[in-house]
């Protein structure tokens, strides 16, 4: 049976989108098609009116396993992407102090400041989460595609990433797509929210977030944050139901 | 039925066609000896084994025993019969090469000389003998796969080896026969004798009745060689399914003529030695290396386990 | 820190172990010299040669160098081929294996033809015995990456060639040095080989006259040699190993 | 489909390839036979010979096989023991590399002293020669476990034992596989060296003999006849790679 | 600096103990040095009154990575501790058929009926976490030691399991140690909750839950329930603020 089918799924540039689905329903099967990391058995992805046939470059991606390469330090892992991707590409050797600078203060952002020179096997498991947020977004791409990024963290070091995501889209008028299980982290930070549902990963329902931006964590106290929520969970019910 | 493990010199070839003869024929079995007979990589090779214990007989160079023995006294292993009376060292070169039978003709050239060949660890005593300056002479260590199509693609002027190997390689190897030129050692002043068979110090203590079973199986063997090597090379060839009958025949032909038949054999019998001769290739050997402890001639080789005189008579 | 005391003392131990019980066995067994020597006699016969040894020795280490550093480069080169295109890994391994099976010894012989008697079989000889090891295991490193690290690369839109040198490669580096403990034992073997027939110094070459000459102490006394020459560069490979693979030796198991 | 025909004709094209390769060359550069024969004329002695070499390759298959045997289950049993002691691995790594530089060929004349000429000689030599790679294969892939993967067996309490059978082991999997293919190819090597001192059958006798008769196409098709059985040995074991290690070998950069 | 220092933690036989903290306070080092899995660098691990040298038996753990050996089907995983621990492993042999009954049994259980025959790699983040849950299980271990076992699933899934695990610990009396970092879980499933601070890691508060058993999910929507988890996030601010 495929994980996915008949996905139709359509995010306008500089939009938050957020997807919510039961475990297991394909998200990150999801994710992998439309950037090209996985091909489908049958059938065609369609990114932007052409059929994917090779990874999309300029993504910024963040695995919901962190990932990162044991033989560098975290410094070195974050500062990967800058090695593949021009523009960086071809400045880094001469400008490698800027970027180096640039990465410890993603990592300050993060709660990690002066960890660079550690392992990944070094950090706690929520530590490489963040640093592999870090990583994603350290030359500035157009789209960023986030896999439950703050799956294993604290609910308090949670909202302040909300804050720093928020901000980071409100600034750079990124493309940003995430996955997340949590309901109350995609009503706050999306602009429109998909759930999907499993075998096969369909989406059943899309709901636009209206809430002004810029949004403050107040607004998750709010009766129509909460409505929102209330309402989001209903559809995953449903989903799960129809599994 | 005494059991005896018997170490040839080399592969099954055509000189040891006696050896196959007398298998072949149950002379061993006739003399109550249940022999097996197996090949080596080199005519040393049979002492070391004979000298383990692994092999009660050895079918090996006598000058590498003379040496062996000083290097490691106390291991008793003796000669007991020759096989070849005169060694099959040989300087073998092209005449187009520049090369004669002529000594002097040697002067200036490049030689292939593989470390382990027993030819070329005789160059001392030819040199010596011969009064040969080789300082103006190049050695060069060639493997033995490639010696003879060195010579004969003109890399080298002469090699060092067997003239019974050699010459046929060559020739085989599409070198014109008049070309070739063949200086055997011995008729340089080499006096050296060649192989022998060999046996260890416990199977002549032990079993000395059944060495001399085995020498007499031996002799018959080598008569009837001489009578027919053409029936004899047959039993090599079966026991060497690679080998040609042809090829392997005019080598035994020329071991037998140049190497085991000589004009002293056909006088004096075959398998013995002049005892001065011996004598002499001793003090030649020591021109090779230095004696720890210089052996007497009884030291080396004994007759106490030959057939009688008139039983080898060969021809 | 006793453990580490240990580690530092048990290659001794264990070396000086091993021939102790070799000369208990020679002289209880009574071997004689020319079937085993005793290492006591092996010893003496290192220090009567002691400057041939040095001579001939140095000429071998410097042939097993050039062979394997060209092995080195060559097979990591090939390895990375293989072990990032399926396509060219069917097609040429049964090539390579093939060329394995053969004893390098019967091609020496066509390397004196083409390079005549000189540095240059030893080399050859050297570099073409010892390049196989370092190709497989580099080639079985790539191709067993997780799926998962490319994927990182894979997403940033990464080239192959790129994936293969920032991955695959530091991924296969356990694979690599593993590799080269059993490259340099064999480019040993195999300039010896080469010096065996086609030169005129080098440990090869004494080895052959030694063992011409029935001077069974002193080709032991070579082997004993060319043994040390190779702990020797293993230490090195060894040291380099711990450097570069830190990441990957964390094993406790290993304790 | 079309590149998993493309994998199944790879081999055949590259080896075609390669051999017409050789025959051109021999032709056009004029090389005579016996420094190297044409594919050709030694294509016409392995017909010429095939019941020769088909019952001496026979006899070598045979040795190999054993010693090959020997090699793997001693190299997977001492590979287990470096890879899960440091102290093993320190103390006996400098003795095993040691042991690894000494070409085998001199280890064969003592093996003649022991066993005297027969199927002993190879055996023990191709194992001696080919156990090597596997042992430095294996340790390294249990050395080089993930901490994470040991900790779910340690946390059950498992002994040493356990974790090195139950993760150990499998892990090193690719690693011994890797290994395998050098080690089958050197146990070819090792046995056609046995049989070439030390006995009346296998390959390598045939080989000595036909290059002392300077039958050189013998020699060389003995040589292919070796190879082709080497590809064959190695085709089983990347036969038993691909059906045990799969899931290790999922990485998309060898597509 | 040491990751954990001067940590005092007592937990009953039978009870069920919740570790809540910030990301990289020092959880998972915890309980790794409370198993005996990490060996501290300076200082003793003190069990029961035995300093702890060597892995503790017969505790099940679940690891914050789900590290499926990826050579073993799901099934296989799951079956692991079985070939480990006495007295199954002697049994195993010949009771196969039962266990592996009861495997599946327990992956139904978590939601992943009939994915056994699964390699690892070809399950999503959660249902791996899920699976390594159902490992920690079989045994039916004393002491079951948790690290975030549900962080990568949905919320539904999540209160799903949740109950699993309140009625297994009803049914067995086994003591659970559980890290988490979402409050509501710790306050609903836990005892005795013990807070942590980071660097270096130490317990800054413990709280006794006396919600009654058995608990009903309905009581998450409680005040005194919102009181308890109110009251343990100001724990954790505090926390984070002395880091
Ligand atoms: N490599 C693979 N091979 C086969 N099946 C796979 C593979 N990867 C995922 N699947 C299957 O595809 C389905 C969807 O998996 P996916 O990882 O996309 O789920 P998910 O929505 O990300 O779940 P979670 O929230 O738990 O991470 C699952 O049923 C899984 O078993
Ligand atoms: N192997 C290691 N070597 C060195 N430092 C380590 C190691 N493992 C963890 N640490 C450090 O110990 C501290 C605590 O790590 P730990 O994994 O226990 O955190 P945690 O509380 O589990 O966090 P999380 O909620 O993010 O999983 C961190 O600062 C981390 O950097
Ligand atoms: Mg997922
Ligand atoms: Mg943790």
């Amino acid at each position: 049976m495929p994980a996915v089918q008949n996905l139709n799924l359509k995010v306008n540039e500089g939009e938050f989108a957020a997807i919510v689905g039961p475990s297991g329903c394909g998200k990150s099967t999801l994710m992998k098609l439309a950037t090209g990391l996985q091909f489908p058995r049958e059938g065609a992805v369609i990114v932007g009116g052409r059929q994917v046939g090779a990874p999309v470059k300029l993504a910024g991606m963040a695995f919901q396993n962190p990932t990162m390469l044991p033989w560098r330090t975290t410094l070195d892992n974050i500062l990967l992407p800058l090695e593949i991707v021009e523009p960086h590409r071809s400045r880094l050797r001469r400008h490698k102090a800027e970027y180096v600078a640039k990465a410890e203060s993603l990592l300050a952002q993060v709660g990690l400041k002066g960890q660079g020179h550690k392992f990944p096997w070094q950090l706690s498991g929520g530590m490489q989460q963040r640093a592999s947020l870090c990583r994603a977004l350290i030359h500035e791409p157009k789209l960023l595609m986030l896999d439950e990024p703050f799956g294993a963290l604290d609910s308090f070091t949670r909202e302040e990433l909300w804050c720093v995501m928020r901000d980071l889209h409100a600034a750079q008028k990124v493309t940003i797509i995430l996955v997340t299980h949590d309901l109350r982290e995609a009503a706050f930070l999306a602009d429109r929210i998909f759930c999907m549902s499993a075998r096969p990963g369909r989406i059943v329902a899309e709901r636009r977030v209206e809430f002004p931006r810029p949004r403050d964590l107040d607004i998750t106290y709010t009766p129509e944050f909460s409505e929102l929520v209330h309402e989001l969970r209903g559809h995953i019910a449903q989903a799960r139901q129809a599994a | 039925q005494t059991p005896v493990r018997f170490s040839l010199d080399w592969r099954w070839e055509g000189p040891a066609a006696p050896f196959a003869v007398a298998l072949d024929k149950g002379y061993f079995k006739a003399e109550g000896l249940d022999v097996t007979i197996d090949p080596a990589a080199g005519s040393r090779e049979p002492i070391s084994r004979v000298a383990s214990g692994t092999y009660d007989v050895g079918f090996g160079d006598v000058n590498s025993l003379v040496r062996f023995r000083d290097e490691n006294p106390g291991t008793g292993i003796k000669a007991v019969m020759v096989i070849y009376d005169r060694p099959p060292f040989a300087i073998i070169g092209r005449k187009s090469r520049g090369i004669t039978k002529e000594v002097s003709s040697l002067q200036g050239k490049k030689f292939g000389a593989p470390a382990a060949d027993g030819a070329y660890a005789q160059w001392p005593i030819f040199k010596t003998v011969n009064k040969i300056d080789d300082s103006s002479m190049r050695f060069e260590n060639v493997g033995f796969p490639v010696r003879e199509p060195m010579l004969a693609q003109g890399e080298v002027d002469a090699v060092f080896g067997f003239s019974m190997s050699s010459y046929i390689n060559l020739k085989s190897r599409g070198v014109p026969a008049d070309d070739i030129v063949v200086l055997p050692m011995s008729d340089y002043g080499v006096d050296l004798y060649g192989n022998t068979i060999i046996v260890s110090q416990k199977f002549a203590q032990e079993k000395p009745e059944a060495v001399k079973g085995l020498l007499r199986a031996i002799m018959k063997g080598v008569q009837d060689t001489v009578k027919d090597p053409s029936s004899a090379v047959d039993a090599v060839i079966k026991r060497n399914d690679v080998a040609k009958k042809d090829v392997e025949l005019e080598r035994l032909r020329m071991v037998l003529e140049q190497n085991m038949i000589t004009p002293w054999v056909k006088e004096n019998g075959f398998g013995g030695i002049d005892k001065a001769r011996f004598a002499k290739a001793l003090d030649q050997i020591g021109l090779t290396f230095t004696y720890k402890a210089k052996p007497g001639v009884e030291d080396v080789f004994t007759d106490q386990f030959l057939p009688a005189a008139d039983q080898r008579k060969v021809n | 820190m006793k453990t580490r005391n240990q580690l530092v003392f048990a290659p001794w131990v264990f070396t000086i172990g091993f021939f102790v019980l070799w000369e208990v066995l020679c002289r209880v067994l009574k071997i004689s010299s020319f079937i085993l020597p005793a290492p006591s006699t092996i010893l003496w016969a290192v220090w009567e040669y002691r400057s041939q040894l040095t001579y001939h020795a140095f000429h071998t280490l410097w042939m097993t160098l050039a062979g394997f550093g060209l092995a080195v480069g060559f097979g990591l080169l090939l390895g990375m081929l293989l072990g990032s295109s399926r396509l060219v890994n069917a097609g040429t391994y049964p090539l390579l294996v093939g060329f394995n099976s053969i004893p390098k010894v019967a091609v020496v012989p066509i390397l004196v033809f083409w390079f005549g008697v000189g540095w240059v079989p030893p080399v050859l000889t050297a570099f073409l015995i010892s390049f196989f090891p370092i190709v497989v295991n580099v080639a079985t490193g790539i191709a067993t990456v997780e799926p998962e690290m490319e994927d990182v690369l894979r997403a940033l839109g990464a080239s192959k060639r790129d994936i293969v040198f920032k991955v695959g490669v530091p991924r296969a580096m356990p694979y690599f040095f593993g590799s080269l403990k059993v490259a340099i034992t064999l480019a040993y073997v195999g300039s010896v080989i080469g010096e065996q027939n086609a030169s005129n110094v080098g440990i090869g070459n004494l080895l052959t006259r030694a063992s011409a000459a029935f001077e069974v102490p002193l080709v032991w006394a070579a082997l004993v040699v060319l043994a040390v020459l190779g702990v020797i560069m293993y230490a090195v490979t060894a040291y380099a190993e711990r450097s570069m693979t830190g990441w990957a030796q964390r094993s406790q198991m290993a304790a």
